[in-house]
């Protein structure tokens, strides 16, 4: 009896699995087919909504070596000299740098902030402050103090990734439970031990969140970035093929950016539940 | 640094281009150049790695810019060398406040049909027929000095139209949706808006004639000139000799120019007609004849808009002839 | 005034303190809470109380008469009002591991097994690997949870959570033992298999023990003082020493006690004591 | 003996209160004292940092009339014809629309895709896709389908308020104590009253945060939104004023976007403490 | 099934059942866990109980047991793993108005007062707002949170969240009322009061009840049958129907039954049951 039990559970568990996997698949078709009917049917010019066909032989030819006209015995490869992937890889590589000096610094920031109430009171405003800037306004600066290489570029996506990371901290750490950090103390811990063994893995959840949401917005930032000698980057290739009216080419760029960004996502949540297994079970 | 997409996938054929003038073994260093996507010879010369075969020693470096605006800025913060700006841009960058440390060295173009306002109403004749309509213009541009100029040569304002700031790229979805009347723009776009209904009404040559010539051209920091006198020489033979081909061998220039757009060689043969291509010798007599006026005048017009503090006495200093007049004689 | 900062009249006072073997010293407490509503809530009055090194206090009265309150306050959770409590000779100023605590709801990290949880303490003392392996051991056990050592506390039940939290503490074998409601959601077996460990480390240790309760029975069994809070404000209403002996070990003993007559007669008047205000609530 | 506790206890408050403010306006004054010693010395060249004297006087210019050039009798208002002011004012009123519909589709979306699981499985992924797009690769989309007006302008904004407004409340959802839901229901709550008296106060600390980063996000998204025809709008005078090489002028509109979005954000968080009193306090 | 897809059979059993006057049925309940660890835990196994209309049922059994896994079966909490649960003729699928529960840790809402919440079931079952007011009112009387009325959950200390608790399930007047340890945390006479108006309430408006407990005391005193479950898996192990009359409006009486033959034979069976497994753990 409970061996069915297990072994039909174990079916419908297969099937439900299953299922969930059709439907993701199933909107995504959907969403072909709508755009598809809509480019067939000639609804939208195809200057500014191309087909997904047109998409996918950009794509293809971004990854590729072509001579440049039928015929012609000049071979070019990519797009501006690099082929896709490479331009979505440096951009990649800038994420990841800035992100990482985020993270660093976004909760170490966070937790002296949350910590110390005057240091909180003269640096928070302009944490809040630059969390409002629009790249494409200081970008210039940046330029200016960093020259105009990847420099320039990674301190901007760590200026856009930052706060969130300070903010889910700061708000993180004023919502752990008092009762917490006092049993802490009580059984021996100093302040630096609570930190690290009880508020720190408090907050985790917290500070996840504020890294996932960093994520998205360094993605958002990339093309500011790259605005000026982005190449090879994917910002700058999205941004040039649009001044060139290569729109088969921008929008086959925004899905390379879409997926790459929605993996990373998908990758920082299994984290978090990995890191995090308690959350929602307590 | 990255590999290029050539040399990963074995398909490099540009290296083997002989240097076409005398090599310069003497330079070395990095020459850090700005850029930007404008059909003109020095697409020529990136995409057939001209330089690197010409000055061998040292590291050639190309930085991709979207407007002059940035290159100037880029000078300011001393991450390039030589650059690309247009012509209101380099005036910007010799005058008050900014007083750039820079040279002009050389006109990649003059802008000719390239930069066109054209109409969606074919019975619009002049720019007068316009007044009181929208029209679209990238503020900041070569084609937006033109439009002012041209609304001023025809005695009207800035206020008797309603200028609308649009990049290029987003002219065709607003023209299509009626949302503008004009535009004035170049390629790809211009090309679109003529299909698309559009009728020429004037041109960057229109206003040209009338006093008010806009160029693409390259700035050099007077650092650069000072440490490093010959490579500016030999950089301004290969653009000397890149522009002699865009005449002589035009099939093979837009194959060049168009492998760095990213576009058709046929198109990039259409945008050729727009602008004209002065060589060493003619550069040699405009920068001596006419430049120095020309700036004072695109000076004056750009302070009457405010854009300027004040227009220097003599525009003469702020170019640097010796390349251009060691070239022409060769 | 932490414990660096004593002037010299205080150090002879903490001398002249340890020599009369006192632990903790309330003095003049006030407590008060101003609540939302902008309401002002005196949870402790003028509250005065001396504890004697290796005193076995329990604390009865009413639900919110300010057990807890009072508890937090020597703890050094809570900066008091008015008034002020020296431990030690010192005046306490935040938590200490020398003053453990048992919290009235289980404080467990989800992310530490239980076994983790009752190693926390003694990790953050110090104490070496081998001999804290031993001891959660030891105290697993002895709150039975030897099974579950490898659960996560939100995979126990309410009263496991309980003793987990419990094991906690004792393990780390502080100077004062701070209770709240411990036993409260426990079965009666392990109630009194605990009470009994927790007398026994009580005599081999030497601690102090304050330990809240709603039981008198359990008081009575476990105090060598019972302090009965009256609320309204919360004031101390009765401290009563308790001189009944009773030896833990026997079992068949505690039946015997219960009819003792003097037992009898302090449950009576404690429970009056801890009643007498019944008609104002 | 009370009372003069009580009054001591004041004006250590009160002194406790002014030393507080001390701190920000001392932090503040600290900032521009560096700043003019940077100029001032002649550290950086004023095309990139101008001084704070001529950034005053660009802020006092955009909204003042003054002949053209010195002498002149050509009279301009303000800058690009319209005062400073108005250029915030309308970048005010997109920020407000665009937030508005955000808060009210993304708090609706949130509540639909946590309790929906298949729908959540479909729609969700798109909403991670479009939290990662960057404005200035889709602007050109939605000029396309809502053309160069406010439309287009105020979808941006929008969808980039959006998602983390719907992520904060699915998160806030997911967080929310099944005791606490149980309870409701077990009291006699239909599922809708469930959601609307108790997943939704619990939830409203974490959508509040939401709407908190939703705002900053749509500071930084306002001078893609401007970038075209943007005028009257303070995005589009920074980015203008940029290409024109009037550093003062950018600066000036940087820090008057950093003071309002500044302003905003403490009028989110003062709003916050009063709609969620419990928190930090259970 | 839910009560609108009834089959046939299933509306006659159902008859049937109301004709025996039966309130609940468990069927066979076998409740698993998985913890993190990947070890299963069978927290209940086989569970088979009837429960009758008006029956006052308490469940005694050792901390970890599985009572309040059972009692969240009951109320509809958790899906059972297998076996299945019917209530008044139809199976039980999620909470019903018609189970209130008395959580272990009391759920409150801290955006709304102590009276709001006292009034939140009774709003969601639409009762008139005077008539609400008037039974807020009455309840917290009940459970001497008048003067509290005013104050925010987090503002109370444990034992008077939890009769807060307790005065917002009573006010809705459920069918079948689940507590579970609902007076462990208060002193003896806040206790003793509670217990004689839960009798009371139990007499006059015939609803089921269903109370978990530590004290066998209690169990003896309020219950018309007792369950005494045991752990590892959770079972039932005694199910002893209790028949000493008592009259709850006297005082004294209650010492009375204390001392009464059948209560302590009844207290030593359920104990010895209760701990028979003792050598296990
Ligand atoms: N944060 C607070 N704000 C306002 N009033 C509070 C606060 N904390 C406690 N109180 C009040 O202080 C009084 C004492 O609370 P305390 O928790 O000490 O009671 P207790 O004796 O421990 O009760 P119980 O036995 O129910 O746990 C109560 O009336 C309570 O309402
Ligand atoms: N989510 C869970 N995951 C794993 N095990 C669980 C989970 N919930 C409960 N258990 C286990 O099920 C068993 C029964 O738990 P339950 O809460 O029903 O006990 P209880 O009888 O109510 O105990 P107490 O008197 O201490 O409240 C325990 O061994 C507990 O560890
Ligand atoms: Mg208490
Ligand atoms: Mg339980």
């Amino acid at each position: 009896m409970r061996k069915t039990g297990t072994m039909k559970q174990r079916m419908l568990s297969t099937i439900a699995n299953g299922s969930r996997r059709l439907q993701s698949i199933f909107s995504l078709i959907l969403l072909i087919v709508v755009w598809w009917a809509v480019t067939a049917a000639k609804l939208v010019n195809p200057l500014y909504l191309p087909s997904p066909g047109s998409v996918w032989n950009a794509l293809v030819k971004a990854n590729n070596c072509h001579p440049i006209t039928q015929g012609s015995n000049k071979i070019v490869c990519g797009e501006q000299e690099y082929f896709l992937w490479q331009h979505l890889l440096a951009s990649l590589q800038r994420i990841g740098v800035g992100m990482g000096f985020a993270i660093i610094a976004g909760v170490l920031l966070g937790f002296i902030l949350a910590s110390v109430t005057w240091l909180n009171r003269i640096i928070m405003p302009y944490v809040n402050f630059i969390r409002a800037l629009p790249p494409l306004g200081y970008i210039g600066l940046l330029i200016v103090w960093f020259g105009i290489g990847d420099t320039s570029k990674i301190w901007l996506l760590f200026l856009a990734a930052c706060p969130p990371i300070v903010l889910a901290t700061v708000e993180g750490i004023s919502g752990v439970s008092t009762d917490r950090v006092n049993s802490a103390k009580s059984l021996g811990a100093g302040t630096l031990q609570a930190f690290v063994h009880v508020v720190f893995p408090s907050t985790l959840p917290s500070i996840m969140s504020g890294i996932r949401l960093a994520v998205g917005f360094t993605w958002t930032t990339v093309v500011a970035a790259e605005l000026n000698n982005g190449i090879p980057g994917i910002g700058a290739l999205a941004y040039l093929s649009g001044t060139q009216l290569n729109t088969p080419l921008t929008i086959a760029c925004i899905i390379v950016i879409g997926i790459a960004a929605f993996a990373l996502d998908g990758l920082i949540v299994l984290l978090t539940r990995m890191v995090t297994p308690w959350v929602g079970r307590e | 640094a990255m590999q290029k997409a050539d040399q990963l996938s074995g398909a490099s054929n540009a290296s083997s281009e002989k240097c076409p003038v005398t090599v310069n073994k003497e330079a070395k260093g990095t020459i850090r150049i700005a850029w930007q996507a404008i059909a003109n010879a020095d697409l020529v010369v990136k995409d057939r790695k001209l330089l690197e075969a010409c000055i061998p020693n040292a590291t050639i470096q190309w930085n991709q810019f979207n407007s002059g605006g940035d290159v100037v800025q880029a000078f300011g913060s001393r991450s390039v060398d030589i650059g690309l700006a247009g012509s209101s841009p380099a005036v910007k960058s010799v005058s008050a406040p900014l007083n750039l440390k820079v040279k002009v060295l050389w006109i990649h173009d003059i802008i000719g049909e390239a930069e066109s306002l054209v109409a969606h109403n074919s019975s619009a004749k002049s720019i007068k027929d316009l007044a009181g309509k929208n029209i679209a213009v990238p503020f900041g541009s070569t084609s937006h000095f033109s439009l002012l100029s041209a609304l001023s040569q025809a005695g009207m304002d800035s206020s008797s139209v309603h200028l609308i700031n649009l990049d290029p790229d987003k002219m065709a979805a607003a023209w299509g949706r009626g949302e503008i009347d004009a535009a004035w723009v170049w390629d790809p776009v211009l090309s679109k808006l003529k299909a698309d209904g559009g009728s020429v009404v004037t041109s960057s040559a229109a206003t040209a004639k009338n006093g008010a010539a806009t160029f693409d051209m390259e700035l050099v920091s007077d650092d650069f000139i000072k440490a490093n006198p010959s490579a500016v020489e030999t950089w301004t033979a290969v653009e000397n000799y890149a522009i002699g081909l865009i005449a002589s061998d035009p099939d093979n220039a837009a194959d060049s120019i168009s492998a760095q757009l990213g576009n058709s060689p046929k198109d990039v043969k259409v945008q050729f007609k727009g602008y004209s291509y002065p060589d060493a010798a003619e550069q040699s007599k405009i920068f001596s004849d006419q430049l120095p006026g020309i700036f004072k005048a695109t000076a004056q017009f750009l302070k009457g808009q405010g854009d300027l503090d004040a227009v220097n006495a003599d525009y003469a200093p702020a170019l640097y002839t010796t390349a251009i007049d060691a070239v022409a004689k060769q | 005034m932490s414990e660096q900062t004593m002037a010299w009249d205080e150090l002879t006072e903490r001398t002249a303190m340890s020599k009369q073997g006192i632990a903790a010293d309330i003095r003049g407490l006030q407590q008060r809470f101003t609540t939302q509503e902008g309401d002002e809530v005196i949870a402790l009055h003028d509250i005065n109380l001396q504890i004697k090194e290796h005193d076995f206090i329990c604390v009865v009265g009413r639900s919110g008469c300010g057990k807890t309150t009072l508890l937090n306050a020597l703890a050094g959770f809570e900066k008091p009002t008015e008034g002020e409590i020296i431990f030690r000779g010192a005046k306490v100023e935040g938590p200490s591991p020398r003053r453990g605590v048992v919290f009235q709801k289980p404080p467990l990290y989800p992310w530490l097994t239980v076994r983790g949880n009752v190693e926390f303490g003694m990790k953050m003392q110090n104490v070496k690997q081998d001999e804290r392996k031993e001891r959660a051991e030891q105290y697993l056990e002895l709150v039975g949870l030897k099974d579950a050592a490898d659960r996560r506390p939100y995979e126990l039940s309410g009263g496991m959570q309980q003793r987990a939290q419990i094991a906690r503490v004792l393990a780390t074998d502080p100077d004062l033992i701070l209770m709240d409601e411990p036993y409260g959601a426990l079965d009666a077996l392990t109630r009194e298999r605990l009470q009994n460990e927790l007398l026994r480390i009580w005599e081999d240790h030497k601690n102090t023990v304050f330990f809240i309760t709603h039981s008198v029975d359990e008081a009575i069994f476990l105090a060598t003082r019972v302090i009965v809070m009256s609320a309204h404000p919360g004031t101390i209403k009765m401290d009563i020493p308790i001189d009944i002996p009773r030896d833990t070990a026997n079992q068949e003993d505690m039946e015997k006690v219960r009819s003792d007559p003097r037992f009898v007669e302090l449950r009576e008047r404690i429970t009056e004591a801890i009643y007498e205000q019944d008609d104002q609530q």
